[in-house]
């Protein structure tokens, strides 16, 4: 684990520009998803609306670089701040919903978030903001940063489980209402899911859009966004750490390798997706450690 | 002392079915309250409505002198009420030593650290200490069984509401869970008790309370209870025609 | 010659996951029969209903109908075969009408053909879903949804009519009249296997008794030849 | 009072429209107690599929209906048997991903077969008006109205009278009970999802006579069918077109006060103030 999480970090050193771009996606990805993960498969909380989060963090970095001329740094902090501001206020609402109603509600947010942004003069409507870091940043650069960010999500996602918060989401996940009756505090630890995977995210939207140097509420606010998430989540295995970082990789490997044929990698994508679910329902790495029964990012108590 | 828990005129629709109705009764500090009653008599219910599981719909209950009719299922926990399920709900993809660390950390409110002897030590009394890094969904019913009783026992309860123990075991399991739980009474937990065999409740328990359709039948003394005519009729049907 | 059976339970054990719910339970209904299963909640008889049904699939024994394998079917192909279940809890559809439900009943291609002329038979013996034919089931008291569920197994055309608790929740008079309807779909020539928590009713009903306890048979008998005290102890375990 | 007219009418009119496309998502979700996510692709791709058949055929877009609503019925028919009857009772995530899978490949499908260009099924139909004093109401719009009105009143006779229909009824209220009556639930479902799949195309010709569409168009009508099954509750055909209207006017009011731009948002205002106060819809259980 150490040498594969050494090699990675030392991409820019070894590996070409393709590669650093491969693997920058990875990491930014993999965050995103690993978030997703702690909603989806520790909290219960299916969001279809994580893209709010996303555009939020893009937003951020653009407005806070390019109006008030904030650093970088900060101006990434920032988009993770004003995710937890965002969070909070949604889950005014929607922790009143239940399962699908859940769902919906916080894909309908992220629906307004797009609505209102397109609608905004201070970010230039629909047409979108250029985004200006201070100081510039070189792809290096922001490869480290995505780095730091994904495995800085594995290692989170691993430390939360190994505490008492994690204790209380892995029997979350198995029984909630069992859980309850033995004392997890079922509605707190949920928000306090939310709140970190809108941090987290809002801060890899950040780094993510000042590679795309451009940011648009009809792509930042997009579904698409949330799609791929599942589709990371649920493949590699949902409600597993090393889940994520499975799908992932398949993720920006299809749409890497097949990028000349955009709508080809999303079919084989949409197929993969559909075979994993009838051949093996747990995912990738759920089914393998159902089956050989190893774990390499173990939480377990002995 | 008093009693540890007072159940007044609780009530619970399922809908416009009254599935709970004027129910009362107490536990006294120490005992076990045996609960019987055929299908449908709202046992179950009961036991959903004092963990907190479902909301009362009327009535109070006082646990230990606070109402905690109001209260979270996590807090009651906290406050000392433990239960266990008729058909075990273990947290499957946990070890069973995960599962006592869950009960011990978030009911009994311990740190890890010190939560970690004291789940040995119910390990041991339960006698699961060979199987204690499988995964719960792996065992077998009386080990689940075992895990159930374990894990409530984990949260430190002054009440543990058991719901059938014996149910699917041979006589040899029923007798070992049986010392089990004398065991646990006589660390002080007062228990209540649901089981369908008899012969158990008869031996084991210091009162017995009967429910049918939702209310309080009979409670007081076992063979008292047991030979009772209305006890008898709501389980064999009327004789007259 | 072997006297043909109805029904042939051989042995069969059922497990709910790993909770074992019926060990090697067996037992016999002949063509007009009327047998009665009792015990208490939790003694597995709706289990072996619901097996015999194909609700549930036996691991290891075998159920026959007519001479015919039928464990390890699905419902719909034991319908056709002559099995009709009526479900403890009557799961009577609740936002159809009591025709509509009775309709549901005459399902199977065969059943289908006849619907008319069984409808009728129905009616003639409960007069009351005639009546309420077209209201909704869920607005009919306890007594008539029961009814109803029985009316819906009939529809079928059973050959074996099993029926889950009938009398459970209902007031003593109406459970009177239930058992009445029954004796009579039984002189029509439909075997009945009863399941009930009721001693004394499904003893006066039936031709032939067992007593399950913890998912085991642990007494059977003719009615005459049980005592009462027999039964009780069989009942509670005690 | 008549300038807030033309808006009113607008969106009566246009709440059929919604509630057609609502139809199928709530119909499905009533009976399999599946979220079908992939129905606002089925839509568009029953405008895709009109599409080709205008092209091909050279047909009004109107009676292309006939063609493509079959053709949807055993789309849906297969969906149902050969991918999310394997999935179901096994929580909700797995049926999600199927959706997800589905809806990914028919929108690439799409567009590897249309390419991205923006499509509309044209016809003389679009331009015509009808005047009443001030208000103009538009031909096409009055068409989708009638047509939808069409639509939900025959489902809800369809499952009112027919047999099949009464099935289907009956696997929604009890699956047990269906089960044994002798009735093959599997197959019930397939024929629910056909169904709805063709109540989806008619929907899709509509859509694609009233607005222009693309192959990634599809979730854009899948949260409208979400809005409109929120308000008047998943799984309730009478509450499909209260809530089409609610979701329409509620649009066509927000356009009116405040300009087209807010138009969608104030659809989700309505939404959300929905959900916030009966998190499971008006007319839902609870």
């Amino acid at each position: 684990m150490g040498v594969l999480t050494a090699a990675l970090g030392t991409v820019p050193l070894w590996g070409s520009d393709y590669l650093v771009l491969f693997f920058f996606l990875f990491c930014l990805y993999l965050t995103v998803a690993q978030m997703w993960n702690l909603l989806a498969g520790y909290s219960g909380l299916i969001s279809l609306g994580q893209q709010v989060f996303l555009g939020i963090g893009g937003y951020s970095v653009a407005v806070m670089g390019n109006y008030y001329g904030l650093n970088v740094l900060l101006s990434i902090l920032a988009g993770g701040f004003f995710s937890v501001l965002l969070a909070l206020f949604m889950s005014l609402f929607i922790f009143r919903m239940k399962g699908v109603y859940f769902s919906i509600g916080t894909w309908i947010f992220a629906e307004i978030l797009m609505i209102w942004f397109s609608n905004w003069s201070f970010v230039k409507y629909g047409t979108g903001l250029f985004i200006k870091t201070n100081p510039p940043l070189s792809t290096n650069e922001t490869f480290y940063i995505a780095f730091v960010l994904g495995v800085g999500s594995v290692a989170l996602v691993y430390f939360i489980m190994r505490s008492r918060l994690g204790l209380g989401l892995m029997a979350m996940r198995d029984n909630e209402d069992v859980s309850e009756t033995m004392g997890v505090q079922v509605f707190r630890y949920k928000l306090y899911c939310f709140l970190i995977a809108a941090f987290i995210t809002g801060m890899a939207a950040g780094v993510f859009y000042i590679f795309q140097v451009f940011v648009q509420p009809y792509k930042a606010f997009s579904i698409d966004w949330t799609v791929k998430l599942v589709f990371i989540v649920i493949i590699g295995g949902i409600g597993t750490i090393e889940g994520p970082i499975v799908g992932a990789l398949i993720l920006v490997f299809l749409s890497q390798v097949l990028a000349d044929y955009f709508s080809v990698s999303l079919l084989i994508l949409g197929a993969i997706a559909i075979a994993v679910i009838l051949l093996a329902p747990k995912g990738i790495m759920g089914t393998l450690q159902a089956k050989l029964g190893f774990e390499i990012l173990s939480p377990r108590r002995k | 002392m008093p009693d540890i828990l007072v159940v007044k005129s609780l009530e619970k629709y399922f809908g416009h079915l009254l599935v709970v109705s004027q129910l009362s009764f107490e536990v006294r500090q120490g005992e076990i309250l045996g609960v019987l009653g055929p299908n449908g008599a709202g046992k179950t219910t009961m036991f959903n409505l004092i963990t907190g599981t479902l909301k009362a719909d009327g009535g109070s209950i006082i646990f230990n002198g606070v109402d905690i009719t109001r209260e979270s299922p996590a807090r009651r926990c906290r406050q000392g009420i433990g239960r266990t399920y008729q058909i075990p709900r273990p947290f499957e993809n946990m070890t069973v030593y995960e599962n006592l660390l869950v009960g011990a950390v978030h009911g009994a409110g311990m740190r890890e650290k010190h939560a970690a002897p004291f789940a040995m030590e119910v390990l041991e009394l339960i006698r699961l200490l060979p199987e204690k890094d499988k995964l719960a969904g792996g065992l077998c019913l009386l080990d689940r069984k075992r895990l159930e009783l374990g894990r409530a026992l984990a949260t430190q309860p002054r009440l543990l509401l058991i719901d059938e123990v014996a149910g699917g075991l041979t006589e040899n399991e029923v007798e070992m869970l049986l010392k089990v739980v004398k065991e646990i009474q006589h660390r002080g937990v007062s228990i209540v008790w649901i089981e369908h065999i008899l012969m158990m409740l008869s031996e084991g328990v210091d009162r017995l309370l009967v429910l049918d359709g939702g209310r309080r039948l009979q409670c007081g003394d076992p063979r008292h209870v047991m030979n009772s005519q209305d006890v008898m009729e709501c389980y064999l049907g009327s004789e007259e025609d | 010659m072997q006297r043909e059976l109805a029904l042939k339970v051989d042995n069969i054990n059922v497990f709910y996951g790993e909770f074992h719910a019926l060990w090697d339970v067996s037992l016999e209904v002949e063509p007009q029969q009327i047998i009665s299963v009792i015990g208490t909640n939790g003694s597995g008889k709706s289990t072996l209903l619901n097996a015999i049904a194909g609700l549930l699939q036996p691991r290891g024994g075998d159920v026959e109908l007519f001479g015919e394998k039928i464990s390890g079917m699905q419902p719909h192909q034991t319908v056709v075969r002559g099995v009709s279940l009526v479900p403890e809890g009557r799961r009577v559809f609740g936002r159809l009408t009591v025709y509509e439900n009775l309709i549901m009943g005459a399902y199977t291609p065969r059943a289908r053909k006849r619907r008319s002329t069984v409808l009728r038979m129905v009616y003639d013996l409960f007069p009351r879903l005639h009546e309420r034919r077209n209201q909704l089931a869920s607005t009919m008291s306890g007594g008539e949804q029961q009814m109803l569920a029985i009316g819906r197994a009939l529809m079928s055309e059973p050959k074996l009519l099993l029926c889950d608790e009938i009398s459970l929740g209902l007031a003593p008079l109406i459970i009177k009249d239930i058992y009445k309807k029954l004796e009579e779909i039984n002189r029509q020539g439909v075997a009945i296997l009863l399941v009930e928590q009721d001693i004394n009713r499904s003893l006066k009903a039936c031709q032939y008794a067992h007593v399950m306890l913890e998912g085991k048979v642990v007494l059977s008998g003719n009615p005459a030849s049980l005592t009462l005290e027999e039964v009780k102890r069989a009942y509670f375990g005690v | 009072m008549i300038d807030l007219a033309q808006p009113i009418i607008n969106g009566l009119l246009l709440g059929g429209l919604y509630a057609v496309i609502a139809l199928g998502l709530s119909t499905i979700f009533g009976i399999v107690r599946v979220v079908n996510l992939a129905h606002g692709d089925m839509v568009i791709l029953g405008s895709y599929l009109s599409l080709a058949f205008c092209m091909w055929l050279g047909l009004n877009p109107l009676w292309t209906i006939l063609l493509v609503a079959p053709i949807m019925f055993c789309v849906g028919f297969l969906i149902q048997s050969v991918l999310f009857n394997r999935v179901l009772g096994k929580g909700m995530e797995p049926p999600l991903l199927m959706a997800f899978g589905i809806s990914i490949i028919v929108q690439n499908f799409l567009l590897l077969v249309f390419t991205s260009d923006a499509r509309a099924l044209k016809s003389d139909l679009s331009m015509m008006t009808i005047s009443l004093g001030e208000i103009n109401i538009s031909l096409l719009y009055l068409l989708n109205f009638l047509i939808g009105l069409a639509v939900i009143l025959g489902l809800r006779q369809f499952f009112r009278k027919t047999f099949l229909g009464r099935a289907i009824r009956a696997a929604s209220d009890d699956v047990v009970a269906a089960k044994l009556v002798g009735a093959n639930t599997s197959s019930i479902y397939a024929y629910a999802m056909g169904i709805a799949a063709l109540t989806a195309a008619v929907a899709g010709v509509l859509v694609g006579m009233t607005f222009i569409f693309y192959p990634h168009t599809g979730p854009q009508y899948l949260i409208i069918a979400f809005g409109v099954v929120i308000i008047g509750g998943l799984g309730s055909i009478k509450g499909t077109l209260v809530g089409g209207f609610i979701l329409a006017m509620a649009q066509l009011l927000g356009a009116h006060f405040f300009g087209p731009g807010y138009q969608l948002l104030c659809g989700y205002m309505v939404l959300l103030i929905v959900l916030a106060i009966r998190p499971n819809g008006i007319f839902g259980k609870a």
